[in-house]
């Protein structure tokens, strides 16, 4: 183990910023620490860095215990959201700084530094001033700075959050790329679902200072343990379902009736639905289809429908029952064209609302729709009270 | 359309410049009138240029060298008694300085403990060029620590947590990272207690009436010989003061 | 392991810290073997303290009004000549008192036009409480105006174009918005203008050393009495301030 | 027109903000103002509100020229990307702020803060103070205090940038609702393509302080006019194609040849290719299907594929030619697994790069692929030099 965070507390004051969290990174291996703004990533940063003494637990890194050591002694590298680019010292300068700390000769050192600006492509600017740095090319500066002292643990602390959407994809892949060539253990913290999913091994999710899951990011995002991590991994629709009946175990879900039978109570084996009395239900966006409901004097306008979203079927896990799904009846209240996708926000008949996600046009506002789901797509949270 | 408000404004503001330039201005202009080299050249005013020049420095090292690392803990730590040491900085800048003279003379005056203690090893703290420092020290040390301590804040803690994070410790940091990022504001905390420092003339009078410095001897001519006979050392002290501030800005 | 950077320079700063806590521990520890009451009962002590209660909150109350709009205009508005402005402001910040004082003289001393203009129309402006409140101002007011500017620069200027155009005009956006959002740094700069007007003591010392103030006074007594004369005086200018200070804090 | 921006030109210093934009806003029209950071639309707020004046050009409100009138006079509602809410007055005044300035009586200015509190949800909050808001609610009472007055013009400037992705997609939802609940014009800016998409009628897309697009979102989606809004407004691939013949013009693109009548160029009618010495082709990664290319020892893996991305065709304008494609081939350099889709990043042999979106995995690293596009999905731009 590279990193290993053990139970580590932290309170400021009465306040518990930390709970109770236990981590460990392998060798080279790129984790993303994912939650909401305030859940304590930036303290668990800190308290890897060195910057925070936590309250309780251990921090280690390759197998000792640094908890106590300052942070000069850790041999970790940082970035953080903002520039910490020195701004008086150039671009070589600023990336030699933490070569300079060691005993290198100035030889190795000026070498190492072109080394890790080729790295990030950015030999050119050696001299530049940051100052001079445009925000993707400041953000490159720092990743050399951060890596040129070949560190055991990689820290990003929302390295992108300040960057807007084109240049934040370009630098997600460039991060990748890099991490990838280095080898370098990569504790990645953000607060964006979609920078977690495409750059990571492993996501580990936080919320109010806990770790709430931990996996591999396509299993977290198809299979949540929990509610909060299936709204907050991507979009999601939340229905209650109220449990009518418990063996065989049926549920009525957004007007509709639903039987479910063991096989579609695999992803969660230690929730039974028995102890529960009622349940919440989870789908995506993505995972609906919408049919109008046709109307006597209109007969041509859904001749393509079937084919809208063929691929729901798909997704299904269970491919021997794929074709099992639920219906719901509802209006459209709004349709949102946000260019590569229609959200059309339906009103159901159970007073719930849902957002489904359309390829394309074709439905319009108060029109009476059919949602439909696979049930393999649905997520049951059952609740006890 | 903003004129008008800003009109009234600056109207009002402008009564408050002009009170200050209009003096400057017609100060300025009765140099011609005296005869300012002669004057400067006399025993009197090149001793009191003389102790003006030795004192005020060392007083302005004293206060960085102490004040410019109390500046740092206090814009980077939170303590105990923290509040109690910012209200203690800004004691000195409100007391007023013949009362902080008075203050001072209870503790290093002739008959204390520690000034005769002093005066018995041959460094009398009053009356003596020591005396003057302590007087401009205690006077003037605040400005350097207030604004110092500003300029630390607005350095990012984070480029400093970087630094660590790249192997150097707490002082290493500091030397090659808070310290040049703070410059600007340190180095304009030094002028105003310099000039502080060498302008100090109330709780001078109370520590040290001699040797006299330009503030005292002005003061000192002033009763003898009126306006006409300071002229020459007080645009002398002016004009050190401006050469500094200007120097450095 | 951050103790022993931060021990070295919490050493040096305490070493500044005890040099301003000492002398006024050691001052107020005096006060027993002096009779205050009895002294600040003498008329010559209640003239010095009402004409110090007179002229200090006047010349407040003037560099406050005078300052808070030229602090608004220089935190919100870029014009040409801006810089010299500044540099204006902080002119009598960094001038020696004794300077300042010989510089108001030369404009409104007894032999200047002003000066013989205004005395022969009842109202000399050298040694009388008017002198007084001439030197405090020229000497406190850019306390005021710096304090208040950073005050009106830290407010965000969108609060006030949402003002605007929620259909105030400048003058009323001004008065709703800027001025309450500023409100604590404007009441840190006139405790601060309050407190080096009422110590005044050089350029008083210049223009009106007659009719004594408190500082003056203290001088005077002090010249014939020596420290322990002026301890009463002393105490009860400090305690003015401090308790000023502390009202509003 | 309710606003009017004529010949609007703004230079600070030597600098152009602006150049020359003309731009009207129908009354109760919702309208986008959609660039990156720095392209002059602040500027734009600014002049409309009063806070600017232009160097030159006129702004118009409802039929009169403002363009020298102060802020106060103009009746205009402004939002801020941060909080301009006022700490010093609780949330009712500061929605009454903007009443008592005119002459409404006491009463009439209590029942108007109650209407509007109501209109954003947040009736309850009357009495506490805007620290105690969440960034939502603020979000709200700043939209409130904004409407009180009943202003000709809303100006909401970036009002989503400062929030969470899910918090903002609600509150552009939310927007759009109270805004078609009241009817105000409404001049919505933003840098965010999906915001402008989502909420807007009609899209003015600025770049360096000029107009280079204005239309109905889906249709400029569709049919940029210029390779800056087909980058700009949704993700896309841009490749250069080298004209091989022009009559019939006939293009390389990723190393595959491609005829095209008169009709593909239907979009571009102005812009023959008869004047290109080269031409861009732009064309979105939703719109490009991948097929692994069948290796002789390899058949069972790709069975499926045809119906991976059945909804391309759907998206063909010109629906009598839907099965003309354009192949081309390639090595698959990384997949990024982003939750609702796969970004597959293939190297062209033609050298270049695109990009492709799936919505399930199948494809590898170094996978050899064979990347298709309808051609009536490609956007061809003629360079003439």
């Amino acid at each position: 183990m590279t990193l290993e965070l053990d139970e580590l507390t932290h309170r400021y004051g009465s306040e518990r910023a930390l709970d109770d969290v236990t981590l460990a990174l392998d060798d080279g291996e790129l984790v993303a620490l994912l939650g909401p703004s305030g859940c304590g990533k930036t303290t668990i940063v800190q308290a890897i860095a060195g910057h925070v003494e936590p309250t309780a637990g251990r921090v280690s890194l390759r197998g000792t215990d640094v908890t106590g050591a300052p942070p000069e002694d850790r041999n970790v590298g940082i970035v953080f959201q903002r520039s910490t680019l020195y701004p008086h010292m150039t671009v070589g300068e600023n990336v030699a700084y933490g070569l300079k700390s060691g005993d290198l000769t100035a030889d190795l050192v000026s070498e190492r530094v072109d080394r890790y600006l080729e790295l990030v492509e950015l030999a050119d600017r050696r001299d530049a001033s940051p100052t001079a740095l445009s925000g993707g090319e400041s953000r490159r500066v720092e990743l050399a700075r951060a890596l040129a002292p070949e560190p055991d643990v990689l820290l990003l602390d929302e390295p992108l959050s300040a960057l807007d959407t084109g240049l934040r994809t370009r630098l997600r892949d460039e991060i990748v790329r890099i991490q990838q060539q280095i080898g370098v253990t990569t504790l990645f913290v953000t607060h964006d679902q979609e920078d977690a999913m495409s750059v990571a091994d492993r996501i580990v999710v936080l919320r109010e200072g806990a770790i709430v899951a931990a996996g591999e990011p396509r299993i977290l995002y198809e299979s949540p343990p929990n509610c909060f991590v299936a709204s907050f991994l991507g979009r999601s629709n939340e229905l209650s379902a109220t449990i009518d009946d418990r063996d065989p175990s049926t549920m009525t879900v957004g007007g509709s009736e639903l039987t479910l039978d063991e096989a579609e109570l695999v992803d969660n084996p230690s929730n039974p639905l028995a102890d529960a009395s009622y349940a919440i239900v989870h789908v995506r966006p993505s995972d609906l289809t919408i049919r109008p409901v046709r109307r006597p004097t209109d007969t041509s306008s859904d001749a393509d429908t079937p084919s809208d979203r063929p691929d729901a079927s798909i997704d299904l896990r269970l491919s021997g029952d794929r074709l099992k799904t639920i219906e719901m009846q509802g209006t459209v209240a709004h349709v949102r064209d946000v260019g590569h996708r229609y959200d059309v926000c339906v009103g159901l008949d159970s007073r719930e609302t849902v957002t489904v996600e359309r390829n394309r046009d074709g439905v319009n506002e108060a029109d009476r729709v059919t949602v439909t789901a696979a049930v393999s797509d649905l997520t049951v949270f059952p609740v006890s009270e | 359309r903003r004129l008008p408000p800003l009109l009234v404004f600056g109207a009002l503001g402008g009564i408050l410049l002009v009170y200050f330039a209009l003096p400057f201005a017609v100060f300025l202009g009765r140099t011609g009138s005296v005869p300012i080299a002669e004057t400067l050249s006399e025993t009197a005013s090149r001793t009191a240029i003389r102790n003006s020049l030795l004192t005020a420095p060392v007083a302005t090292a004293i206060a960085t060298i102490l004040g410019v690392p109390l500046a740092y803990v206090l814009a980077r730590e939170t303590f105990p008694g923290k509040r109690l040491v910012e209200a203690l900085i800004v004691l000195p800048l409100v007391v007023p300085p013949v009362v902080g003279g008075a203050m001072l003379l209870s503790v290093v005056g002739r008959f204390t403990p520690i000034g005769a203690a002093a005066a018995s090893a041959g460094v009398p703290l009053t009356d003596s060029l020591v005396g003057v420092i302590l007087a401009q020290t205690f006077v003037a040390a605040p400005f350097v620590v207030i604004t110092a301590r500003a300029g630390f804040g607005a350095v990012d803690e984070r480029l400093e947590q970087a630094s660590r994070s790249l192997g150097y410790g707490p002082i290493a940091t500091f030397r090659r990272v808070s310290l040049p990022l703070a410059s600007r504001a340190i180095v304009a905390g030094v002028v105003l207690t310099f000039a502080r420092a060498i302008g100090e003339f109330g709780a001078t009078m109370m520590i040290a009436y001699n040797p006299r410095t330009m503030p005292t001897r002005i003061w000192v001519d002033f009763i003898a010989g009126g306006i006409d006979a300071i002229v020459p050392l007080a645009l002398a002290l002016l004009a050190i003061t401006l050469v500094v501030v200007a120097a450095v800005q």
